[in-house]
């Protein structure tokens, strides 16, 4: 069964909220709120969380594998290193010493902290994403667009939901 | 860990070996400058030259003459580094900057490679043969006395066959010239002890009191007297040397004195009677006509005239009563004086009075065959001869191993007299002011490249002839050993005599193998007595001792000190310094950036001054002044320098070079240019430090050269270099 | 490079230098210089420049601070308000120290100088990237940059003067550090040929080239576990130990009538130079 | 006063930024000539220094370590300020640094980049520089871990990369409006390709959220390690003058103050030369002043610190350093690196010239100048009188070639910083929106509440 994409374009959050309650609302054939469902916005909104519902986020779990990997990396190798290498004493110091291991271990334990969190930002967000049918330069300026798929016979009843919501513009496609 | 069974080194060796192996048998060349490129030099490497292990040969240093001798360090044919030889009695393996400068002399860049003939301004390249044929050609019809031959010390077989050729010229005109050297002294010592050089054993001595004598630095035999030295300060049964300084500005020597007494230049001999007085008046038996000379040397009127205080002059008096034997050494910066004769035998007289004499001032030995003792120089000699060119005596000139030009007083006016002689030779290293200014300069061997021997004057026990071999092959084919050139000329006049030595080498082997019997064991093979000599690099002869003699000369005539002068209000104090000597050897570049000892200057000449007197002037480090004597002025930075006495000025000789190479042009200043002609009265030595004169501020100032820091000789109370006093200390249970 | 060999050797790998339970062994390279004896006269810094290849960089880059000397020798005057310095001054020879615990060592970024199995502080110049910090963390001041490439300076090494190089050791390029190695290349020589008789090598057999050349033999070199060697000798009747950073005689009561002590030893570098004071005699 | 307008239209941000990427105008040009022939000059005196030698730069034995450290520090404690504004202010919900943290974030990551150029530049054998890099090799030969060189190699190389990927993490959204705005040339296909076709949906923004609140978290602590590190080039060393307690904290003041200055200089270029009055205003730069002032503040009482520490310590040989330092060759630097970082702040304390744009244009100028004197201040007096007073040197100056270098970096980073703006939007458009946003919303709840106030002191 073929699917089809629609794009609404709001003026303002308080508008698009509303519309999106009545989208989580309203059961319409072949319409998942949660799956089917998309948000654009210009700005970082944490309403906009809210009102589609907790969604859970795993970047943060990239954050401390990254972190633990890069700390345990950096230990190791920087003390494997110093135990082969000709095990040169220098200045007196142990072969392996500790407080130079430690700076370099959390030098490494950030390293690795952060490009594993931009790894699975990248990872979670869909980066670098290919871009959806439906896109309004309007989204990135001040407006506000809901994306929402769907069976072709239930289009009419979103958008139906939009324009009672004061929609600036609908836009649609044949999906696939 | 890194773990390999395969031993690199071992794998190297192979290697190495192998490698060599084809390198031997490989190309072609014969001579270092041209194998360059190649491995190993040698088609028929010498027994020797075994690439990458170093072979040691003993030879004798030719960079002073106190006949030091050497062991050249040489690797692939080349001379690397000169060693000590540990069984020479003059320096037992030890050696001094300047001897190791000798392989810079050897390799200096700015040798003269090819005969060069005067052509206007410019030197044009001759081969030897049109040189030597030159030589004939300007001696013929020349009479013997219009010969001269101005040299520095020459000893050893050289000398022999130099005295050859001037007899063969029927010349009797060789002047041995040393712009520094302790020719008063040598005169003094033949009054006072009946030899001109005696032995000194500061080793011997519990006190030594040194009137100027640089025996760590420059004077007479430094190597030999810094190891007396060395056991002296560790003590004569126990007891701790205790070293006494005089002088008006501090040497090397002075600088290591338990005691350094400055005093006013020129009162070294009424200091000497002074404590001759004071040790009268301490209880030592005095004899009767030297309590009466010394008489009216009260400690007052000594301290005044000295400038040293009463208590030194007591407490030294006392020291000297109290451990015996003493020894009381001479210098130059004693003799420099147009009374230095008196001067230096007051300080012989204090030996005397202090029984010294045979204790540790022993006799020398006379050099068994007295044609090769050493010819020593003086400045008389040079007098004599600039006299001689002057009156137009003088037609062909032969100038070696000295440089007149630079270490004569631009008031003898040398240069404007040694153009009246019609032809002049200059046999050199380098092309040096007097080279430039001679008709054909000649070019030498270097030291490390020569046969000869070298005996010298001063000998510590018996009489070490020193031989002189070459150390590695030529480096230029165009350079001849002074004696193959000497044998050269020689067979222009008596081919026949000397028909049956092909070269300097088979006459040097001749004649020490003529006086085998003297040196070895009967019945030695010659070849192999001759290869051991040469192993060996000395021949020790004991030498008949002279006899000492132990005679008081009291008719010492010291005039008080003078006024000083308000033209010219200070004395110039010319020092000699250790590395740089007279400046022949200023062009090694080690020696220029060896920083002196006491001031830490390299590359450039200095004005010492007392911080005293600089702040009166207003004087500040760095200050070029103008220094004017009356007979010519010189610019040189001022240094503030608190070991020398306030009235007194001193610049270090051996810079200031106009011409020689690229490392001694247009570095610092030449003291010897302005000298006064003072002379000594008895000797007709020229007094060193009787020029007077003044300074003027240039007004420009620069940031002087050297190696100590802005806070100079300070530790800022920091522990650095300690120093503690010696009862404070317990020496007896040191290694 | 393994972990394995990191947590088997672990406790090797965590002790500290010098320690008593592992000293060096069988050589550990020091020396002891006799200010009383040293008279200054600089001839050691002569056969430095002979034995070690070091370059005379002449008067405008001595004027600059550039000097290569490994050995310098000082001079000091005595700092009371005295007129004239009537006792005489005071020399120090003072090069590379050789700390057990070298303050260079550390810094070094990419390991350029290390400790060696003898006591000796290396230098590898190949490895030497010039960071220079080895140089700004030396309380003495003895590392010598190459500021230029000496080499290939004008009149610094004139083709005829580099036949004189001393091949046993290299020459430096422009941008490494450098400083005295107590002539590494002769120790090397000595221990490798004594390898062969399978004997350690004995007091005097190798020689630095400063101590050999001193005419006062104030500069004593060898081996400090050696208890037959001069220089074990000395550091001992001087009851100078290594591994302290104040000597046991020093905090006796009324001090100690013996003259070693070591040059900013306070720091705790443990240098392996022992320096014995100046004697000035106290009766005149 | 409000530090924005809440009823500017989010069209007009969009346009307002927008314009600064558009044909530059002609004293863009004339700057980046500048820019370029100071880099020239730069490169010109490495070339030299390259070919002849360290030894032309000056230095020499003890002064092993010149201006190239000096200034190494320098912009590196540059960097400080951008990650300040950018992640500590960001974690503190201080939004009034949306309009300025763009600008500030990329000038820590040029700055870092001109001082990672003063490392090499440093080296005597640059071209050996791979070695300090810990790369598995054959021989087994590593970089030796203990230095705090090294250390700080790790520690730029992490804060730079970070910088970059934080910088651009927060730039992603822009990069979309460029993408939606500008339909042609090579700027499209970058945009495009850099926006990683975002386009603001619920998924991309709640994600972008929690890496962005991470990083910035991460950030704080390698900021603050990165600066002590290099402290430690010199509190790790036993030179007397460096091996001082309170360096690391007295470095990371400092870096802070400096980084805050130089806030304060682009602040007000940026407003001027992009006409961002809108935006960048002047209850913005007075909040930055303020903060700097604070800042110096602590600087100054970190250097007394120091100063007392050492004069109250029995370590003669820092002390000796620090009266050197007060009347040495050096004094005439040191005075006016403490007039400069302690006095001159003094005016930051008056309302009035809080927000005079040519007083603040002046003092941060010269704040800049203590700092970089500071740097010096720490590096070469130690050189001149350190423990060895044989060693010491108080003649030793810096040659052109030091000083063309340092000069040239300013150049080098003007130039990174100048093609930077015209790339890409030095005023975060979306975080601008958001602060309207909020404003708005604020001023609703206000008037809906009946209790606004007069206009003044929202935050």
């Amino acid at each position: 069964m073929s699917k089809r994409h629609l794009l609404a374009i709001f003026s303002n959050f308080d508008e698009a909220e509303a519309a999106v309650k009545e989208l989580r609302g309203s059961s319409i054939k072949g319409f998942d709120a949660s799956q089917d469902l998309v948000v654009k916005s210009p700005i970082e909104h944490p309403e906009v969380e809210e009102f589609l519902g907790a969604k859970p986020v795993y970047v943060q779990w990239f954050t401390l594998v990254g972190a633990l990997a890069g700390g345990l990396l950096a230990f190791f190798l920087i003390s494997g290193a110093q135990a082969n290498f000709f095990d040169q004493i220098k200045g007196g110091k142990p072969v392996v010493p500790f407080p130079p291991n430690f700076v370099l271990t959390y030098e490494m334990f950030i390293l690795g902290g952060v490009y594993i969190s931009v790894l699975g930002f990248f990872i979670c967000a869909g980066l670098p994403a290919r871009r959806s049918p439906l896109y309004s330069s309007k989204v990135s300026e001040d407006q506000i667009g809901i994306l929402v798929k769907t069976d072709e016979e239930s289009a009419g009843v979103l958008k139906g939901i939009f324009t009672k919501h004061d929609a600036l513009e609908i836009q649609e496609e044949a999906g696939k | 860990m890194i773990d390999n069974d395969f031993d690199r080194r071992d794998f190297l060796k192979v290697l190495g070996w192998g490698g060599a192996a084809v390198a031997l048998s490989g190309c072609g060349n014969t001579s270092i400058e041209d194998g360059k490129e190649t491995v190993v030099s040698y088609v028929h490497a010498a027994d020797y030259v075994i690439p990458g292990i170093s072979v040691y040969f003993n030879s004798t240093c030719a960079q002073c003459e106190a006949g030091c001798s050497i062991n050249g360090r040489v690797r692939e044919g080349r001379v690397l580094k000169l060693e000590g030889n540990t069984s020479s009695i003059i320096n037992r393996g030890k050696m001094c900057g300047l001897g190791q400068a000798g392989v810079q002399h050897h390799y200096n860049p700015d040798r003269v490679r090819e005969p060069l003939l005067r052509n206007g301004d410019k030197g044009e390249t001759i081969t030897w043969e049109k040189a030597y044929g030159l030589i004939a050609e300007k001696l013929n019809g020349v009479s013997g006395d219009q010969i001269d031959f101005l040299t520095g010390t020459v000893s050893g077989h050289l000398k022999v066959l130099l005295g050859n050729y001037l007899e063969s010229l029927s010349s009797e005109n060789h002047f041995v010239y040393e712009a520094v050297s302790p020719a008063v002294q040598r005169a003094a010592n033949m009054k006072s002890y009946g030899m001109e050089m005696p032995r000194f054993s500061i080793n011997k001595a519990k006190v030594v009191v040194s009137f100027g004598a640089d025996f760590l630095g420059a004077w007479v035999s430094p190597v030999h007297f810094s190891q007396q030295y060395a056991e002296f300060r560790k003590g004569v049964d126990g007891q701790r040397g205790v070293l006494v300084q005089v002088e008006s500005k501090m040497t090397i020597t002075g600088a290591n004195a338990d005691r350094w007494l400055v005093v006013r230049p020129g009162t070294e001999g009424i200091l000497a009677l002074g404590v001759i007085n004071a040790l009268g008046a301490a209880g030592l038996q005095l004899p009767a006509d030297v309590a009466a000379a010394v008489k009216g040397y009260d400690k007052e009127r000594v301290s005044k005239d000295t400038g040293v205080s009463t208590e030194h002059l007591a407490r030294l008096a006392a020291l000297l009563k109290e451990r015996t034997p003493s020894l009381v050494l001479l210098g130059s910066a004693a003799e420099g004086y147009a009374h230095g004769s008196e001067n230096a035998a007051a300080i012989n007289l204090l030996n005397h009075v202090l029984g010294n004499v045979g204790k540790t001032i022993e006799a020398s030995s006379a050099v068994p065959f007295p044609q090769i003792a050493p010819a020593t120089g003086n400045y008389a000699a040079l007098r004599l001869a600039n006299n001689r060119l002057a009156d137009g005596q003088c037609k062909v000139l032969f100038t070696y191993a000295t440089n007149p030009i630079f270490t004569a007083p631009t008031e003898m006016k040398f240069k404007e007299n040694m153009a009246k002689a019609g032809f002049k030779v200059a046999f050199t290293h380098y092309l040096d002011e007097t080279a430039l200014q001679a008709d054909l300069v000649l070019p030498l061997d270097s030291a490390l490249e020569d046969w000869g021997t070298i005996v010298a004057e001063y000998q510590p026990d018996g009489v070490q002839i020193g031989v002189q071999q070459p150390l590695m092959e030529k480096l230029y084919p165009n350079t001849r050993g002074m004696g193959d050139i000497l044998l050269a000329l020689i067979k222009q006049r008596r081919a026949e005599e000397y028909k049956s030595f092909d070269d300097f080498y088979s006459y040097l082997r001749t004649a020490l193998l003529k006086n085998k019997g003297e040196f070895a064991e009967a019945g030695v093979d010659e070849d192999v007595y001759w290869n051991d000599l040469l192993s060996a690099g000395i021949i020790n002869v004991g030498g008949n001792v002279n006899k000492l003699v132990d005679k008081i000369s009291t008719n010492i005539q010291l005039p008080p000190p003078p006024e000083r002068d308000k033209d010219y209000p200070f004395t110039l104090i010319p020092s000699v310094t250790a590395s740089l000597r007279d400046g022949r050897h200023t062009n090694q570049p080690w020696l220029q950036e060896s920083p002196d000892p006491l001031t830490t200057i390299v590359w450039d000449s200095w004005v010492e001054i007392h911080p005293k007197k600089a702040a009166e002037l207003g004087i500040v480090e760095g200050d070029i002044l103008e220094v004017e004597s009356r007979n010519g002025s010189i610019k040189a930075q001022a240094y503030l320098f608190p070991g020398i006495h306030p009235d007194a000025v001193s610049i270090p000789l051996g810079r200031g070079h106009e011409a020689m190479g690229r490392y001694a042009k247009g570095y610092g200043v030449n003291p010897f240019q302005i000298l006064d002609r003072v002379f000594d009265k008895e000797t007709a030595e020229l007094a060193m430090h009787e020029t007077l004169v003044k300074l003027r501020k240039t007004g420009q100032r620069i940031i002087v050269v050297k190696d100590e820091g802005p806070v100079g000789g300070s530790q800022q109370g920091r522990k650095i270099a300690v120093s503690v006093s010696s009862d404070q200390v317990d020496l007896s249970e040191e290694v | 490079m393994s972990v394995s060999n990191l947590l088997e050797n672990w406790s090797e790998f965590r002790h500290k230098h010098p320690v008593e339970d592992v000293p060096h062994d069988p050589y550990k390279w020091a020396m002891s210089i006799d200010l009383d004896a040293c008279t200054g006269c600089n001839a050691c810094s002569v056969a430095c420049y002979a034995e070690n290849n070091l370059p005379v960089v002449g008067k405008e880059k001595y004027a600059h601070g550039q000097a290569m000397h490994w050995m310098r020798i000082e001079r000091y005057w005595p700092e009371d308000d005295r007129e004239f310095p009537d006792q005489g001054a005071q020399f120090l020879p003072m090069m590379c120290q050789q700390c057990e615990a070298a303050p260079c060592e550390t810094v070094c970024p990419v390991g350029a100088t290390n400790h060696t199995p003898d006591g000796l502080n290396s230098q590898v110049y190949n490895r030497c990237i010039g960071s220079r910090y080895c140089s700004a963390n030396c309380p003495f001041k003895v590392r010598y940059f190459n500021w230029y490439d000496y080499p290939t300076t004008e009149n610094v090494w004139p083709a005829e003067m580099t036949q004189q190089l001393n091949p046993d050791i290299t020459l430096r390029g422009k941008g490494v550090m450098e400083k005295c190695t107590f002539c590494i290349q002769r120790i090397r020589v000595g221990q490798r040929s004594v390898k062969n008789e399978g004997r350690v090598l004995r007091d005097g057999e190798v020689q630095t080239a400063c101590q050999q050349v001193c005419p006062t033999n104030a500069i004593t070199f060898g081996n400090l576990i050696d208890t037959e060697s001069k220089v074990h000798q000395q550091w001992k009747a001087q009851r100078v130990e290594l591994a302290v950073d104040e000597q046991t005689k020093d905090k006796e009561e009324g001090g100690s009538d013996l003259r070693g002590y070591r040059i900013l030893e306070e720091l705790r570098p443990y240098p392996s130079v022992m320096y014995m004071e100046r004697v000035r005699e106290s009766a005149i | 006063m409000k530090d924005i307008r809440e009823d500017i239209a989010w069209a007009k941000i969009n346009k307002d930024v927008l314009k600064s990427l558009e044909s530059p105008r002609k004293l863009y040009w004339a700057i980046l000539t500048v820019a370029i022939a100071m880099v020239a000059v730069a490169v010109g005196c490495e070339v030299y220094q390259y070919n002849v030698g360290m030894g032309v730069a000056n230095m020499d034995n003890p002064h092993v370590w010149g201006l190239y450290i000096a200034t190494f520090i320098f912009w590196i404690g540059m960097s400080h300020s951008g990650t300040l504004l950018s992640a500590i202010l960001h974690l503190m919900h201080a939004d009034w640094r949306k309009p300025i943290y763009r600008f500030a974030e990329a000038m820590t990551t040029f700055s870092l980049m001109t001082a990672g150029l003063f490392v090499a530049v440093h080296l005597g054998r640059v071209w050996q520089i791979y070695y300090a890099l810990p790369y598995p090799n054959e021989r087994g030969v590593w970089p030796n871990f203990q230095s705090p060189l090294l250390w700080d190699a790790m520690a730029i190389f992490t804060y730079l990369s970070s910088s970059i990927l934080f910088l651009y993490v927060g730039m992603i959204p822009d990069l979309a409006i460029c993408r939606d705005n500008i339909h042609s040339g090579w700027r499209k296909k970058l945009y495009t390709l850099l926006s990683l076709g975002w386009e603001g949906t619920d998924r991309q923004w709640r994600n972008f959220r929690i890496t962005y609140l991470t990083i910035a978290c991460f950030l704080i602590p390698l900021a603050v390690s990165v600066h002590s590190i290099v402290s430690s080039d010199f509190a790790s060393s036993q030179q007397p003058g460096w091996h001082i307690t309170s360096f690391g904290p007295y470095f990371v003041a400092g870096a802070l103050y400096s980084g805050c200055a130089a806030i304060i200089t682009l602040f007000i270029i940026l407003r001027y030369v992009f006409k961002f009055e809108e935006y960048m205003t002047l209850p913005i730069l007075k909040k930055v002043v303020r903060l700097t002032f604070a800042i110096a503040m602590v600087w100054t009482y970190l250097n007394l610190i120091e100063y007392a520490t050492v004069w109250y310590s029995h370590d003669e040989a820092s002390k000796h350093v620090l009266i050197m330092k007060a009347t040495g060759v050096y004094a005439p630097f040191w005075w006016m690196m403490n007039f400069c970082g302690s006095i001159v702040p003094l005016v930051m304390a008056f309302k009035r010239f809080q927000t005079n744009i040519p007083v603040m244009m002046v003092v941060s100028l010269l704040l800049n100048l203590g700092m970089w004197l500071e740097r010096w201040m720490i590096v070469a007096p130690t050189f001149a009188d350190g423990y060895y007073p044989w060693t010491w040197d108080h003649d030793q100056w810096p040659s052109f070639v030091q000083w063309g270098i340092v000069f040239g970096s300013f150049g080098w980073f003007t130039l990174l910083f100048m093609v930077f703006c015209k790339i890409f939007p030095s005023v975060s458009m979306y975080e601008v929106k958001e602060m309207v946003y909020h404003r708005s919303l604020a001023n609703k709840k206000l008037e809906v509440t009946g209790m606004q106030e007069s206009g003044k002191g929202a935050h």
